[in-house]
């Protein structure tokens, strides 16, 4: 394992203070937690406070999205493990603003329950507190007798809407309305070149040879569906495009917004090579993204490889949102 | 026999010995079919209640099993901190008005499967707590059991926890938080006094 | 070689393509070329356009950063290889709204050599031209006989300064005047875990073994002062900072903008960790930064490693340029 | 013996050829003291100089070595693509007034040196230009003259182009401009009815 770190068991601590440090105009940190907090304060007044988080890792998800137009707070677990019920609950409370708190995590048994335990902690308090669990990874069969489907990089789609609508003035029941509205149309699916490297761990997840490509993974070097010889990227782009239009339906009289996210070692010219090749694919259905984004916002540590993210825009007023005025380190 | 706040400080540090020592161990069963974290998980949990112990001697059982609850819900994390804490918060409740093990592990149990929503056989720790929870309450429980129990995870296909993503591929590993909960189990029985 | 690439004498093509395609709101291609220009044509009238350009590879520089209150546009040379003349002269036809154009390089013969064959070009056409040849990297020693310094990351901080001065209507002439005030005062060091693959080359530009770093690299795998094991976050910004500090002079008294830059496969997280032990270091010398950003800006491919860039900020105004409004894809 | 169009083709196609067969070399050449390009950008530049001959047959001398100056200035980019650029620019304003070899080389030479600002001794393709112009100006070039100044530049500390960022360490390393320089040199000599 080869990486900038001192301490393998101090890396989250020693990130969030200098992610903290770097950019003291976006966020503030909770004393005594890895939880961050907008620092603009008026931005938050009267509005309903939206709290992600989740394992870390994920940067600049979910710190990096905290800022005016997006997300109110995170909260920053340990390497690739949820936070806990405290640190979540310390977040919603800096996050409320009379109005109540809108949580979004994704599908993990982790962040459900400690998500769910903040939750208890802050009825007591009596903060109005909803949530949204993101699972927008199609690699994993959905089934009613397991966990479900993984949450991934279609998690910042939602914070980018939920953001918007919360910044507009929407009350708790109508961020609600609309995140479950939203989340059965962003469908994502990733492929992996290497596995990432947790730092305690101090080796990848899995081993993948030169030569050798995971189609499905996880943000966790959970393993996917297949694993195959490296391909061409478009010839990659057509298998993901592929299974997507399993899932969505693909058409040219629907609209959609996409997002091509990179895994943390990936670089943009590899990330914008896929995009040439997925745009020349989509072109052949007609369909023409109304938004598009290339970059790295849901990483896996250092794993090379990228996401492909295609949230069908069944209202204008979701790509308003989308297009709606932002700022954040992230996004 | 009896548990008291000493024995029971006795039982979590072996525990905790065991966590320790096996931490690589169990991150390396959480990677084919999880994210490779248990080991530190409970290694990082195991630490902070040993500290909070330390810092704070409880006054009687309630307040010591509040007090690992505690130390394992704000330190763990992931799937395992919020069930191991459910099962020590319950067994504190529980101490209210039993102190008998075989009641204490039955709340313990049947609070890690509300919080969790996982029954027997979908290849969690509820694999180990619930068959071993009731043969406490049949009055023994030998290692060869705890080995029984923690063994037959490792062909189910899990349906509960990261593991699930997996499907059928699931089978053929140890899930490691029944390994972690064996080591409980495991130091309970070595614990003297208790049984 | 692992990457998402087609043919590997293709990827500029590609990437720009991608590009261009993805982000039709902040880019145009200038047909026949692998130019881009601003779409918001509406945002050059009356001022001086700044292109600027360079070998591909460097993601998101040079295109990046084209947009409103930064780059008019930028040129796409081949990977690590400078732009053509005739591409760079399309770039400033389409960048001279009356006003002239102002070129930023880097301190590359090749750099330099089409640059200026670009400007002959252009004065044929009676359009002024003047430029900056930036050479921030300390770890070359610099001398009268020799090409100087190299160009590197410090590139960015003067496209933004530039950038943020046309906006608000300066001529070219004083874009010139500032940018040679500016200029002495970016520094830039970098260090690399692994160095850069080109994928016409298909191998990395040099080998390091598992436990080793080098220290002042360059942005195309040019060796850097001198290897050795690599050593904890906090001692490697030591190191930097100590270069920087016997270049720059570190004084309490002065203000600094920092940029904390990844070479493409070292993900945020040990980016931040590296601030976090550069604030602290920087804070044992009573030095808080008045600007600062962690991210991707001038990278190199797919290098694991890192640069540090300190900029003593003169005068108040260049912290105002710093942070005036800007959008690009990029900043 | 005199240059045509013709032979000025031969003589460019064998050097293309060369380019093409020694790609890999002399990217590896430019890799301990460049970025490893040198090769790319040579063969990307003779391909777009062939094509650009066959798409269209030039008229005159000026002509070809104008359509060969263009093509490399368009293609090629990087510090070799200017550097060729001009040395045939030269070499097409020179070939208004002289067709002799002599004349051509030293206008080229004299290009090379005010585009670049380099001069012998530097460790660049201008150790290839200078002496070899000369000797072609003293009437005969032979292969082994040839070698002794592309070899002459293995020892030298760089001070022009990317190597002289290496300061000392540039040393014990051949310049890949004069390496491909020296190419042109040998095409020159081989072809039949130019010198
Ligand atoms: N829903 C659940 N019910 C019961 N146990 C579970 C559940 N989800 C996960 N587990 C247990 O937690 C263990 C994994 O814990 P750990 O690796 O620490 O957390 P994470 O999965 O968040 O990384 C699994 O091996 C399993 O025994
Ligand atoms: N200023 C200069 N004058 C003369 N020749 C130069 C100069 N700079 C570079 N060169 C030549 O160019 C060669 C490198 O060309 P190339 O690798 O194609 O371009 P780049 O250095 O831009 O990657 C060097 O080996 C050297 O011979
Ligand atoms: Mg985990
Ligand atoms: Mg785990
Ligand atoms: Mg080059
Ligand atoms: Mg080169």
């Amino acid at each position: 394992m080869k990486k900038i770190i001192n301490e393998p068991g101090n890396v989250v601590p020693e990130m969030v203070d200098g992610l903290v440090r770097a950019y003291p105009q976006y966020l503030r940190q909770i004393p005594e937690t890895m939880a961050v907090i907008r620092s603009n304060e008026d931005s938050m007044a009267g509005k309903v406070g939206i709290v992600s988080g989740g394992g870390s890792g994920h940067e600049p998800s979910h710190a990096g999205f905290v800022g005016p137009g997006m997300l109110s707070g995170a909260v920053c677990g340990q390497v690739f493990t949820s936070p806990t019920p405290d640190q979540i609950y310390e977040a919603i409370k800096a996050a409320d603003h009379g109005k109540g708190v809108f949580l979004v995590f994704k599908n993990y048994s982790g962040d459900a329950m400690n998500f769910d335990m903040a939750k208890d902690l802050a009825d007591v308090d009596d903060i109005e507190v909803k949530s949204i669990v993101v699972d927008d990874d199609i690699a994993v069969e959905d089934s009613l007798y397991t966990q479900g489907k993984r949450g991934v990089a279609g998690t910042v789609f939602m914070h980018k809407i939920l953001g918007a609508a919360a910044d507009q003035g929407a009350s708790l029941d109508e961020l609600e309305e609309l995140a479950q509205a939203v989340l059965p149309n962003i469908k994502t699916i990733g492929i992996a070149l290497h596995a990432a490297t947790v730092p305690e761990v101090g080796k990848p997840g899995f081993e993948l040879a030169d030569d050798e490509i995971e189609y499905g993974v996880g943000i966790h070097s959970e393993p996917g569906y297949k694993r195959e010889k490296i391909k061409a990227s478009k010839d990659m782009a057509e298998e993901l495009v592929g299974q997507l239009d399993k899932s969505l339906g693909l058409d040219s009289s629907k609209k959609y917004a996409v997002m091509v996210n990179g895994m943390g070692a990936t670089p943009l010219m590899e990330q914008y090579i896929f995009s040439h090749d997925l745009l020349d694919l989509l072109n052949a259905k007609e369909i023409s993204p109304a938004f598009m984004k290339v970059g790295n916002y849901m990483t896996s540590i250092d794993m090379a490889g990228l996401s492909l993210t295609i949230f069908e825009l069944k209202e204008d007023k979701w790509l308003d949102y989308l297009n709606y005025k932002v700022d954040t380190i992230g996004w | 026999m009896a548990l008291t706040v000493d024995n029971l400080t006795e039982w979590i540090n072996a525990f905790a010995q065991k966590v320790t020592d096996k931490k690589d161990y169990l991150s390396e069963l959480d990677t084919p079919i999880g994210d490779g974290d248990h080991g530190n998980n409970m290694a990082r949990g195991v630490k902070a209640v040993q500290e909070s112990l330390d810092a704070k001697a409880p006054a009687d059982l309630t307040a010591a099993f509040k007090q690992i609850a505690m130390a394992l819900i704000s330190k763990v994390g992931g799937a395992s901190g919020p069930l191991y804490g459910t099962a020590f918060l319950e067994m504190a409740k529980k101490s209210k008005d039993s102190t008998e093990i075989a009641d204490l592990f039955a709340a313990a149990d049947a609070g890690i499967k509300k919080r969790g929503g996982a029954q027997a056989g979908d290849k969690t720790m509820v694999d180990v707590w619930e068959p071993l929870a009731a043969k406490l309450a049949s009055g023994s429980l030998t290692q060869a059991e705890i080995d029984e129990a923690v063994n037959s995870t490792e062909e189910m296909i899990a349906k509960k926890g990261r593991a699930s993503y997996l499907g059928e591929r699931s089978s053929g590993h140890l899930d490691p938080g029944a390994m972690s909960s064996g080591y409980l189990f495991t130091a309970l029985i070595e614990t003297e006094g208790i049984l």
